[in-house]
């Protein structure tokens, strides 16, 4: 059982996280923009979610918090 | 005597410079007197872009505006940050795709264009900022279309010569619209 | 359920001004997250550089001080020694101290400097728009090697880890990199490292990171971690250089 | 006369000092003056010229005194923070009589500052920021065609009198675009350069190139020889622009692109039938003082703006010398004043 | 008051320093002023302070930057060429609004020139060597034992007001010896730092020192900041000697130790039945304007005299504005002018 | 009879004005000499340091150029880059080149700047009476180190040959010294394959020749070259780090 | 008023900058007012040292001194480049022992002590210095012996002081030549 | 047969030449001083020497001159 939270309005849509989830869960929402202008990441599946981490890891921007 | 002051603004990477140059580009060629001024420095890493442009029968005093004939803005914070210099009378030019905000101001023309989706649909979204621009020359006249393709042969490298019909055919959709 | 990840407590809560997928912003957490495993933070100053990241004594909870570009080896030995109990870090991009302030640094270096230098290169000048910087690659096309930097006219990249290694001063140095989860930790083990070498008045302590500048590289963000690990780790050879089982 | 471009003014001082015969440009990047590095590292390679992005403004600066020293046409570019750096160069430079361009296209300071545009750093290029007694000539364009013109003027200058020659000029002018019309030929005036260490070939003595002597009498010496060198730059090398002044209620003093401003505000006034004039150094090294002398008989006021706290306004002054009254506007921070804060200036010094 | 003791001009600035509290000295070596490193280098390990020999005078000025924003009092010293490449940092501790004092020993200029005493560097201190708007507090002491009181006061002055506060000097002052007595204690003024970057003991916010925001409309308002700052040091921070001034047939305006040798010429011109007046800023900047234009009614005529090609005499002609002829007598290169070709040369003033 | 041994034509005749017994007389000879065997006093520019050899420029009969404290390998630069045919040489001390103009001298070599370098390291600040320079030994007495260099305060000697081989951009480097006859003629071999290299356009060369300052030193002559073949040599290696084998 | 401006001149090493402090030191002690200016920079290689010290009841103005009372030479250079300095009726005191050469000056009063002689006959040629201050001291009265004793111990570092009764002696010879 | 010839004025009286002789032949001229004040160096044996030039190699002041 693990959650993660997305600051959505600090990420820039960079998509770095997307590459190092093992559970490929993390992905771009591709519909919104958030006020910056960018689209932001989510996890939809989050049952899937392993709390590793990774995604939090390499994000530039702290937009990620991770429980377990 | 034909003096128009033109702030385009908008996020980086849609164009809001060259945009602005082709403008003056093409002021020049119709022998009027031109200047372009970029915002520069790090906000540009914030995301945001403008230019000043004056294009003019008289002589150019400051290239710095401090109120605009005419703004065409290409984002919310943009349109925020900037409608309040547009002189009464004046034209705003928007971008409705990416705005979903209409300025307030009453003293003033504004014209909504859904740019981006437009150019979207012609299957280059980088032409959004040229379709506004020939909403800005239908309604002030600035400049003409035949000194706008002129313009472009002259900044296009040769190599992007190819496009110049699609310009044009976007900018005739913003001046039609 | 615990949270098991969240913004450190030395990194302020803002948002950071660096380009989407800049690894600025990964330095900045893993900095954050040593300087509170090591309790620190209120009696770190930080001495931020100018760069890209000229104003990050915005995003750090510790004393910060900006410093004028490549000078922040002699900034922070100025407060260092003025302080002596407290700990010194300087955060430097690759212009800033492998050119303009390459005598600082390698003065600060021999001198045994009781600072730790986190020094970020990204092998060119992000801030004033992409020029060559020390550490551009050869063939890099840059804003000022728009031909690619050619060794008989622009010099060899040059290696600034291997450098101060020679210099008796130094009691720590390791190049990390950011380009995938394993190297991040790895180089939030080194940073941590260098400040419990300082901790320990050891002498200088200085981390090299490769780090990603997509917005100058022109490319986004993925491909930018794709081309530091195909371009950069093969000219900048990862690990430690001196320190590795220094005890602290 | 060629065709008109549209060219940003850093890259107009590229192209300038390219077609001035300068084949040797050594720099260090620095906003907002950045793109005559860029100009210059896509052109020399293509000319046969050097372009070297050195590894700071220090060393760019004693780059700049090599490549000098060889008798070739040598040019610096940088911005405030930067040209600070350079001043222990720049006195040097003074010292060996070499010539040699150096543009400062300024930001607003002190320290890092900001990188708008501002004039903080008149002080440092007129009255001399380097130690010693020593002038530079320097340059003030107000536009990309001007910078043109005294960006080509400026290496004959630099030639002619062996002297360091500044242009000055600040972030608006660097960063716009305007039309710039180049001539088809450039007027690069030759100078013999027989002091220049470029090989004896064992024809003849050896050439020294130094600013260092230990007897005071002869050091004094030449810094006489200095002294009367710029005293034939002032009697000769003034250049100024005077616009509406005769039977002005006001002169304003302004250069570069405050100048242009105020060209703006002189029409308001005139809409408001405020007759305002204006004084405009081009070289602000030798200042224009006569011209401020001829009309402080017979002007009512001077005012001096800048984007500065207040820096060529002591040279108006010392030109007027109690005459008239001289007043100051200015703004900082790279903050560009506007026609209207000028002309209700203008208005509250005239009481209207 | 102590014993009366016998000391180097170089030495007296290092103890006085010490005395006034100052434990942290970084600098670079260069003839006239090493003494004061030599002496710093002795006492320092001593007292429990730090003496640092840094690699470079750029080195030393971002030392002193650092050390000062922990909220220590904190010194360097050079000459001419070391004090040109401190510009920018000067100008980064104007921006930032730290307490630094910094002595410049001048030697002649420009360039390497010689090590001789001169007076070139005025401009340079007291208009702005480097970048942006800035002044620094610049006293100008004429003899040891001033030497040292005024050092003490510049500690004291440069805590007052967050300024960079400058000791300018030249090689006869640094290498002269004479009688100093030294008080038993010093008046140090000890002012609340809460900006300094000491360490946060997360009992405070952080504190940040730095000179830039991109923002414009804040930037100027640190500059208005600034600009206010100088104007209170205006107001409150003159000192200046006048000597023999009243009834005088001409003023003369000096500095440092030409003060002393035009008042031996005021004695000789006494015994030739001329009556001569000096008027010595001892603040350089802010300068006594008050005091020349109070004899500028008066007084026939000024005559301004340095080691420099006349540099002061801006000044001095600023604060005349118009109102009596000045006149300027200069020696440069290492030369310091004799008491006779003053005299003669006031003679000449005057038609004697 | 034959003259077997006279001064060099590159170097003109005329008294030094060094101290007696000062180590800088032997190094000008053996550059003139050089410069004399390879032919090129016509098409050679030297670059004077600031330093004792401050007006080493009265002493060579090539064309000489003043250069600011530390900034010779830039002005060098400048001069070389504009006359690419010809030869370029730098005479620096230590507190010169290994001091204020560490920057320079890195930035020279790691560009490969084809010019030659000569580097006296006297372990000291000669010409401003005998201050600490970055090469200074250990407990060395001198006037900025009274009691004797200590490294937690005042960092360690720098070694400028190892450090300098750490970047691509260096053709040859050496370091010898002058305390004898045998290594007098070691260094001037040194000296002309530096010289050698630059003429074959390898790229940058420098040679380190440890030398005597007898008056800060407060050695006699005969004193001082015992000091320097005691301390100095346990210290700084002689020896090739780069270029031997170089065919030029 | 007393007024006295010496210049002692001759190479390095042979206490001509320590003569003056000393001089200067004595004179402090008696309550005038004195000056000390050593030649400094790069000349010091070339082997010549001066200095000039001003002992006054006066106020000093420049610590220069463009005349001389009196002049202290201890080797030839010296003797040429200053004779001419001396103010008519000054003195010349010259180290006879390294000076072949006499001043032409016939307004002045010229001393000649052989003092490296007799230092060296005394052990120790450093004393030289000490031989022809004495002689100074004789001739003009500038200080007493006894305030040169008193600083000497104040300028001595104390592990010098067994020395001191040697220097008075040296003094004391001078004085007495 | 060698002949090594001292350029008097230029000899600062250092003996580094003093040292390197191989026949120990140079020797300082202690009975008199040149224009700068130094005893200079000579050879007074001049028969012994061999024209090795050790002693010209040394000194820093190019003092000595060397023929074979
Ligand atoms: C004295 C001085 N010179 C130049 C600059 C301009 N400048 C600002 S940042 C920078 C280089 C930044 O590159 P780097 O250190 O690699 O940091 P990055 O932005 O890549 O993180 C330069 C040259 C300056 N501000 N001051
Ligand atoms: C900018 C500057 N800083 C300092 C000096 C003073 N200075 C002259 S020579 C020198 C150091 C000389 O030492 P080194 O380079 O070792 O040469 P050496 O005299 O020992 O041969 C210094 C610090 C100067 N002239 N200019
Ligand atoms: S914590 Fe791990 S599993 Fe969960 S979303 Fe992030 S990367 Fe994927
Ligand atoms: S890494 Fe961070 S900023 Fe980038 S897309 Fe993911 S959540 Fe957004
Ligand atoms: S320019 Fe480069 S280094 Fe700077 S914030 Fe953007 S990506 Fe990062
Ligand atoms: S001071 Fe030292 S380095 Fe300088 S000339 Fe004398 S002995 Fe040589
Ligand atoms: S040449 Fe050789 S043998 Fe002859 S004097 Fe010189 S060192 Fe002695
Ligand atoms: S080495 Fe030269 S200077 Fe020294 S004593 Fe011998 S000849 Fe004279
Ligand atoms: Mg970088
Ligand atoms: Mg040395």
């Amino acid at each position: 059982m693990a959650r993660v939270i997305f600051d959505e309005e600090r990420c820039k849509g960079c998509k770095l996280c997307t590459t190092v989830c093992p559970k490929k869960i993390v992905i771009m929402d591709t519909d919104r923009l958030n006020q910056k202008g960018f689209h932001p990441a989510g996890v939809k599946e989050m049952d899937k979610c392993i709390g590793c981490a990774f995604c939090a890891t390499i994000c530039p921007d702290c937009v990620i918090e991770v429980e377990k | 005597m034909m003096h128009q002051e033109i702030i385009i603004a908008g996020f980086g990477g849609q164009g809001i410079l060259s945009a602005g140059r082709l403008l003056a580009y093409a002021g020049m060629l119709e022998k009027k007197n031109v200047s372009w001024l970029p915002s520069y420095g790090p906000e540009i890493r914030g995301g945001t872009a403008n230019c000043h442009v004056i294009i003019s029968e008289d002589t150019i005093g400051s290239p710095i505006l401090n109120s605009a004939t005419t703004l065409i803005v290409m984002n919310k914070p943009s349109l925020e940050k900037f409608e309040n210099l547009v002189v009464s009378g004046g034209i705003i030019i928007s971008d409705s795709s990416l705005i979903d905000k209409k300025s307030e101001r009453k003293d003033i023309t504004t014209y909504e264009i859904p740019a981006t989706k437009m150019a979207s649909d012609m299957g280059n979204t980088t032409y959004a900022n040229i379709i506004l621009l020939g909403k800005l020359i239908a309604k002030t006249g600035v400049i003409s279309v035949e000194s706008f393709e002129q313009g472009l042969k002259k900044v296009l490298p040769q190599k992007y010569h190819h496009m110049i019909p699609e310009e044009i055919k976007a900018l005739e959709m913003g001046m039609n619209y | 359920m615990a949270t098991v990840f969240k913004k450190p407590h030395a990194l302020r809560d803002v948002p950071l001004h660096y380009c989407p997928g800049c690894t600025h912003g990964i330095v900045h957490r893993l900095i954050s997250e040593v300087i509170d495993e090591l309790g620190i933070e209120g009696s770190t100053i930080g001495v931020s550089p100018v760069g890209c990241t000229y104003n990050n004594y915005l995003y750090f909870n510790c004393d910060m001080v900006q410093a004028s570009h490549g000078r922040a080896p002699a900034v922070a030995t100025g407060i260092r020694r003025a302080l002596p109990d407290k700990t010194v870090f300087t955060y430097q991009g690759d212009g800033d101290l492998a050119a303009i302030g390459t005598a600082e640094i390698v003065h600060a270096a021999t001198r045994g400097e009781k600072i730790t230098t986190i020094f970020v290169n990204n092998a060119i000048y992000g801030m004033t728009s992409g020029q060559m910087a020390p550490t551009t690659l050869l063939n890099q096309v840059t804003t000022t090697t728009p031909y690619g930097r050619k060794a008989d006219l622009h010099g060899f990249p040059i290696h600034v880890c291997e450098m101060l290694a020679t210099l008796e001063g130094t009691a720590f140095i390791e190049r990390v990199s950011l380009h995938d989860i394993k190297n991040i930790n790895n180089a939030k083990k080194a940073i941590k490292k260098a400040f419990e070498v300082q901790l320990a008045g050891k002498g200088f302590s200085i981390v090299e990171i490769l780090s990603t500048c997509p917005s100058n590289w022109g490319l986004n963000p993925l491909e930018a971690m794709k081309w530091l690990q195909e371009n950069m780790l093969p000219v900048y050879q990862l690990g430690n250089f001196k320190g590795k089982d220094l005890e602290v | 006369m060629g065709e008109k471009l549209l060219m940003k003014g850093n890259e107009v001082i590229a192209e300038a000092a390219i077609r001035a015969g300068c084949r040797h440009y050594f720099g260090y990047p620095i906003t907002p003056q950045t793109e005559v590095a860029h100009y210059m590292a896509k052109r020399m390679p293509k000319i046969g010229g050097v372009f070297l992005q050195a590894e700071s403004e220090v060393a760019a600066i004693n780059m700049v005194y090599g490549a000098a020293c060889t008798g070739v046409r040598v040019m610096t570019s940088s911005s405030s923070p930067g040209i600070s750096l350079k001043q222990e160069g720049i006195s040097y430079i003074a010292g060996a009589e070499l010539p040699a361009v150096i543009v400062n296209i300024m930001r607003a300071g002190p320290g890092l500052g900001g990188i708008l545009p501002a004039q903080g750093d008149y002080f440092q290029a007129v009255k001399g920021g380097g130690h010693g007694d020593f002038k530079m000539l320097v340059l003030a364009p107000c536009s990309v065609q001007e910078l043109y013109e005294l960006t080509v003027e400026a290496f004959n200058l630099a030639d002619k009198y062996r002297i360091g020659t500044m242009i000055l000029g600040d972030g608006t002018l660097g960063q716009m675009m305007e039309a710039v019309e180049f001539k088809d030929e450039e007027n690069i005036v030759h100078y013999e350069k027989n002091w220049a260490t470029n090989g004896t070939n064992m024809e003849r003595d050896h050439n020294i190139i130094t600013s260092i002597d230990t007897n005071p009498e002869i050091l004094e010496s030449w810094n006489l020889r200095l002294q009367d060198k710029y005293k034939q730059i002032t009697e000769n090398e003034v250049r100024v622009e005077e616009y509406n002044c005769d039977g002005a209620d006001l002169i304003v003093a302004a250069y570069g692109s405050v100048a242009r401003i105020v060209k703006n505000v002189i029409k308001m006034a005139q809409k408001e039938g405020i007759k305002v004039g204006l004084i405009r150094p081009i070289t602000l090294w030798p200042f224009p003082v006569n011209s401020f002398e001829k009309y402080a008989e017979v002007t009512k006021a001077f005012l001096t703006v800048e984007m500065s706290a207040g820096q060529m306004v002591e040279d108006v002054r010392l030109a007027v010398n109690g005459k008239a009254p001289v007043s100051f506007y200015g703004r900082t921070g790279g903050i560009i004043p506007t026609q209207q804060e000028i002309l209700d200036k203008i208005k509250s010094i005239l009481n209207r």
